[in-house]
């Protein structure tokens, strides 16, 4: 029901911030006229203007393809094939040594569907930065294990439930799922009421739970 | 891939040669073990009583939360996230409210703040108390469990006097709160508290100058700075190798910024050094309960939000202090009254991350201890 | 056919006191264990502000015997991979050696199975060292992983330590000259003292190693249940599972009888020459009563009529008993007075060995548990040759008794400081020692190195 | 009477478990009737009122040197087959040894029935009860007269047990 009720939406509605392969037009300013409708009328998504952003788009150029503020949090949309040598020099002279998150959204309409989301955090400055990856359906971006271990277990997170394979993984292989589990459930097109019921027939001896 | 085959069907005699001779013996611990708390299973590879590596299996709790939450409103999904680290439901509480407020960018008022900051403070003490019981019991000191329990019974009977609740609370309404603070809730904050001075002092007393204690702890479970950062470690087990960081005071969070308290460090990384922060920790967070209860502000106790909440487009990411590390949300909008995408950050599951690095080379016996100090809950680990 | 009945019939009529012991013995000690475990679940609830059993009788005065059911008509499982033969054999092996090394114990001048057994207490030690067949063999024949973990820990643990209870033991034969279990403590009361206070680092020194040979917190390590499961016991359930664990506890009060009769004075009471001292005769008595006038007091606030007939019978049970002991006591009556050794003796010796017991379980209340290495460091590096040391001690200090009519408490604080000074350096010693293993084992593990360098 | 009866007992189990521990496939179950034989021998040293030969029979060779034996057998890989040296001669040395021994005790049991008093199998004929303690004698005899036979024992024991622990310790620098 939900896959139905949102699917359609998302393209249209709900993506110009998270623009997909190209510097959106409408991520900065043109803020959605439903967020006018509920809160401040200061535009949440403004573009980022800063240093940091400067800084970044000076050394990788092209591979920056959006910087954007959303609701005072800094967000770098970055070119997957650059993804390794950017996180690098975010962590070695930016100096965003932790990763504190890593993680993925699916856009199923999107031409690039899935965005991997690492959320960065900076002990030296206190600040927060968000990298959006869009990744078309069949990519293999590079694994960020080398530049912070703790992406070990989060990338077989994402590769268990989105079905990402992440290219040079030391171990990559479901985590929270068994291992002989079809299919990756925050798919928006698979449904929560379709779950893999021949594996839990099996292994479970029951019926389905839904 | 599969290293670590499983041994168990192997006769008797072959498995006591593998035991002991050039072979390494894998040994299963969990995910029916007293002391992996809960369903977490270890797939330990063993030199002797050595461990060379091992790998966890974990997923055994999975309930597919975050894919639960595309399929419910806003509010619908706030009593999931108790269900979690069922341990410190006020905690997950509070990380999801906020927010969800910085979501729809609203604020709640002062007096909620402050209301939340003590009942998340208390939240953490009866999470440490919990993690300190048990914790010492895997060590094999049977007392402080009894005694941490009695705490954190006075603990559990604030929130069930102030929400009906124990365990899973659902204390907190995004906006603010739902109820009005009872009318004890400061004596009662206050007796505890008062009481709660000398009774850290007795779990001291028995745990801290023993030298039994001691050796099972000292220099067992190291982890340096560098590697809790690299692994992404966060909590008491960074605060534990030196690094002065805690979420509310780097970046304050409900009414954080208006109180003093310290952070305590450790200077090793060990499990002792574990043991004594989340001590101090404890002790801190009474402070803290102890200011907040001397001026709640009066006021209303919940912004106004509307009864259907639809956040304007765009995404968010938030995080608070959790008793067990850094605890994040990540909320995608589209616009609905469902949350497109909801992405919790949990300590737990990246702190587990760490065991392989800490367990290498310990014996068995420091596996139950430093899953012990790692303060893991499976629910969260799991989600 | 009836020269066989009579030299059985003569063999009844020499030895029937020694029978009727052995068989009080069987019958009566799983009952006390069973009993001991309760006691101990109390005091663990004491120390632990919550009130234990209270279910089962009046303070959960019957559950032992309820477990014992319990355990009684579980269900006997044997699992398939297992050795039957050995896994039927272990826990019966472990259960005969704690019964019999009860042989030897003295419970007061009375009762005792092997009276003049010349070895005596040497014979408890023996015999209790078969009980570490019990446990390898039931963790081997278990065919599991944490069993066989268990039982070798087990056995490392026991030779280790039996060498320390050994050389702690051989103090005190020293100061008897004897090992005999009568000679040692009528030895004590010709001596003025209990061999406590003459050889204090050898009663310590032993009671260190027989929690350990007991396999108590903390050094349960056989058993720990956080790491092990239950250890060798992991595969055993109802009824093979109870006879391990009454070995157990039987092998407690056999440790603390040996302790008691070495270094406390056996069944005499405090100051046994001290006739103005008399007195203290009048505990049993008056302890009784104190239990009598309690269970009537607590009696009448049982929510149940069975359970406060319960408790009056046990107040009227302890009330007979006083009676018997004011009878055969100090004051009692003339033609009673042979009962009084025997009755008073085994009193003072089950009042010592309870405190011994008592003191086992506050450590295990108080205590965390050791590390594997930790322990053996303990029992090599520092307890055997503090022993060793100790009897040299002893020994030097009986020389200069007999041979230079030295004071023979003077030479015996002499000796005790010189010994404790060894400790002390041993312990230096063990430090260090301990801190470079701790480094070396940071040196060969790939902790501390930088991971951000891949 | 009861002597013989438990004399015999003691003795009947000592030689079916040596059968038994021989005929054994199982290294552990030999280990538990070797056990069980020298209880069994024990039991007669006690009958003979040899208490302290047999209190050390039980806690050296039961208590010390079963555990260890049990130990190793834990310890080492029993279903490998080690490469034992094999030769075609075995079998005929074994019977030749075999059938040497069974002589030498048939000669000495002949010979003992021969002579009585002077043989080895007739022991000193004073009833069991009768015996004096002997662990002083014992005691005696080992401190007093045989006191440099006892010393140089213990030495050779503790060269072996240095030994042993150079040889089992490993060296810091080995691989």
């Amino acid at each position: 029901m939900a896959d139905e009720s949102k699917a359609p939406q998302s393209p249209e509605s709900s993506q110009p911030d998270v623009a997909g392969s190209i510097p959106s037009p409408s991520a900065a300013g043109a803020s959605p006229s439903s967020a006018a409708k509920t809160a401040a009328p200061a535009p949440l998504q403004i573009p980022l203007g800063n240093e940091l952003s400067r800084r970044y788009r000076e050394r990788f150029g092209a591979a920056i393809l959006n910087a954007f503020e959303d609701r005072k949090q800094s967000v770098l949309i970055l070119d997957a094939e650059h993804l390794l040598e950017i996180a690098r020099y975010s962590r070695d002279e930016e100096k965003f040594d932790l990763l504190e998150d890593y993680t993925a959204v699916d856009w199923p309409r999107r031409e690039k569907r899935f965005d991997l989301v690492a959320q960065l955090y900076s002990f030296t400055h206190n600040t927060h930065l968000r990298l959006k990856i869009p990744l078309g359906v069949d990519a293999q971006p590079a694994t960020l294990v080398p530049i912070w271990p703790a992406a070990n277990w989060l990338e077989r997170e994402i590769f268990d439930l989105f079905g990402i394979a992440f290219r040079g993984h030391p171990n990559l292989k479901r985590i929270l799922l068994p291992d002989e589990w079809q299919g990756h459930p925050l798919r928006k097109d698979y449904d929560i009421l379709q779950q893999d019921t021949a594996w839990v027939r099996e292994n479970l001896g029951i019926e389905s739970g839904q | 891939m599969n290293i670590l085959a499983d041994t168990v069907h192997e006769n008797a005699a072959q498995k006591i040669g593998t035991l002991f001779g050039a072979d390494e013996l894998v040994i299963n611990m969990g995910p029916q073990h007293p002391s992996t708390h809960g369903v977490l299973r270890v797939k330990l590879k063993l030199d002797g009583e050595r461990v060379v590596g091992s790998e966890c299996v974990i997923g055994y709790l999975h309930r597919g939360v975050e894919k639960i939450a595309e399929n419910r409103t806003y509010q619908q999904f706030a009593p999931y996230v108790d269900r979690m680290d069922y341990v410190s439901a006020v905690s997950n509480g509070l990380g999801y409210c906020e927010a969800v407020e910085k979501l729809l960018v609203v604020e709640a008022p002062p007096r909620a703040r402050v209301i939340r900051t003590i009942l998340t403070e208390l939240q953490r003490i009866a999470s440490h108390l919990l993690w300190l019981g048990t914790h010492a019991l895997d060590i094999g000191a049977l007392t402080p469990l009894f005694y941490c329990m009695r705490e954190r019974e006075e603990i559990l009977k604030i929130f069930e006097k102030y929400c009906g609740a124990r365990l899973t609370t659902h204390a907190f309404r995004i906006g603010g709160l739902q109820y009005e603070a009872y009318d004890t809730l400061e004596k009662d904050v206050e007796r505890f508290c008062e009481d709660f001075e000398g009774r850290i002092q007795e779990y001291s007393d028995l745990l801290t100058g023993s030298s039994i204690w001691i050796g099972r702890t000292r220099n067992v479970g190291l982890l340096n700075s560098a590697d809790c950062i690299a692994l992404g470690a966060s909590g008491p087990v960074l605060r534990a190798s030196g690094v002065k960081w805690d979420l509310r005071k780097a970046l304050p969070y409900a009414a954080y910024d208006q109180y003093k308290f310290e952070i305590p460090v450790g200077t090793r990384g060990d499990t002792y050094d574990r043991y004594m922060v989340r001590l101090e920790e404890m002790r801190q967070s009474r402070l803290i309960c102890l200011q907040a209860i001397e001026n709640i502000p009066a006021g209303p106790i919940t912004a106004r939000v509307g009864k259907v909440l639809k956040p304007p487009v765009g995404e968010v990411y938030h995080a608070i202090e959790g008793p067990k590390g850094i605890l994040g949300y990540y909320i995608v909008s589209d616009g609905s009254t469902q949350p497109y995408r909801i992405r919790i950050r949990p300590p737990s599951f990246i702190n587990l991350q760490a065991l392989d690095k800490m367990i290498r080379g310990h014996l068995v016996t420091d596996v139950v201890a430093i899953i012990g100090t790692l303060d893991i809950v499976l629910g969260e680990v799991d989600r | 056919m009836s020269a066989t009945l009579h030299s059985i019939l003569t063999f009844v009529q020499t030895w029937w006191v020694e029978l009727l012991c052995a068989v009080l013995i069987v019958l009566v000690v799983p009952l006390i264990a069973g009993y001991i475990v309760l006691v101990e679940r109390k005091v663990m609830a004491d120390m632990q502000a919550r009130l234990g059993p209270m279910r089962v009788g009046p303070h959960g005065l019957l559950q032992p015997i309820a477990d014992a059911l319990k355990l009684l008509i579980k269900e006997d499982l044997i699992p398939d991979a297992a050795d039957q033969f050995i896994f039927w054999l272990a826990p019966v092996l472990s259960m005969t050696a704690a019964l019999t090394s009860m042989g030897a114990v003295a419970f007061g001048p009375w009762f005792q199975v092997a009276r003049d057994i010349n070895i005596g207490l040497l014979f408890v030690v023996g015999v209790s060292a078969l009980g570490p067949f019990g446990i390898v063999l039931g963790g081997w024949a278990s065919n599991n992983h944490y069993s066989i973990i268990g039982a070798l820990r087990s056995t490392a643990q026991l030779i280790s330590y039996e060498t320390t209870a050994g050389f702690a033991l051989v103090s005190g034969f020293l100061l008897a000259g004897t090992l005999n279990v009568r000679s040692i403590v009528e030895t004590q009361r010709a001596d003025h003292a209990w061999y406590i206070f003459l050889a204090p680092v050898g009663f310590f020194t032993y009671l260190i190693a027989s929690i350990a040979e007991t396999n108590r917190a903390p050094f349960d390590l056989p058993e720990a249940e956080s790491e092990l499961v239950a250890g060798y016991m992991t595969e055993y359930s109802g009824f093979r599972w109870s006879l391990y664990f009454l070995a157990e506890y039987a092998n407690m009060i056999v440790v603390a009888s040996v302790g008691t009769t070495l270094f406390l004075g056996g069944w005499l009471r405090p100051f046994p020459n001290v006739h103005w001292l008399g007195w203290l005769d009048a505990a049993p008595t008056l302890l009784l009563v104190a239990v009598a006038a309690y269970c009537v007091f607590r009696a009448g606030k049982q929510p149940a009529r069975v359970q406060s007939l319960l408790m009056w019978a046990v107040a009227f049970a302890c009330f007979v008993v006083a009676i018997i002991f004011a009878l055969t006591g100090p004051f009692g009556h003339p033609r009673l007075r042979f009962m009084h050794d025997g009755l008073y003796g085994a009193f003072w010796f089950l009042l010592k060995v309870s405190a011994y017991i008592y003191l086992f379980m506050w450590l295990r209340f108080t205590l965390p548990r050791f590390r594997f290495d930790q322990l053996m460091r303990l029992g090599w590096h520092i307890l055997i040759p503090l022993a060793l040391v100790n009897v040299v001690g002893v020994g030097v200090a009986l020389a200069l008794t007999s041979e230079f009519g030295l004071n023979r408490w003077l030479a015996m604080v002499f000796t005790t400081l010189a010994t404790l000074g060894i400790a002390m350096l041993l312990l230096r010693w063990n430090d260090k020692y301990s801190a470079a293993a701790s480094a070396a084992l940071l040196a060969d593990s790939p902790i501390v190195e930088d991971s951000r360098a891949g | 009477m009861l002597d013989s009866v438990i004399f015999y007992f003691f003795a009947g189990t000592a030689v079916v478990s040596a059968a038994l521990m021989v005929t054994r496939r199982n290294a552990i179950h030999s280990a538990v009737f070797l056990i069980a034989t020298l209880l069994a021998t024990a039991g007669i040293f006690l009958q003979l009122r040899a208490e302290f030969l047999f209190i050390s029979q039980i806690i050296l060779y039961v208590g010390g040197i079963m555990v260890l034996f049990i130990f190793v057998i834990m310890l080492v890989r029993l279903d490998v087959p080690l490469p034992q040296i094999r030769s075609r001669m075995q079998k005929w040395i074994a019977l030749f040894v075999a059938l040497a021994v069974g002589v030498e005790a048939g000669v000495v049991i002949f010979l003992a029935r021969k002579v009585p008093g002077q043989g080895l199998l007739i022991p000193n004929p004073a009833p069991a009860e009768k015996l004096p303690p002997n662990t002083e004698e014992l005691a005696k005899g080992l401190f007093g007269s045989y006191l440099l036979p006892f010393e140089i024992a213990s030495i050779l024991l503790l060269v072996a047990m240095v030994g042993a622990v150079v040889m089992a310790k490993k060296r810091a620098d080995a691989p």
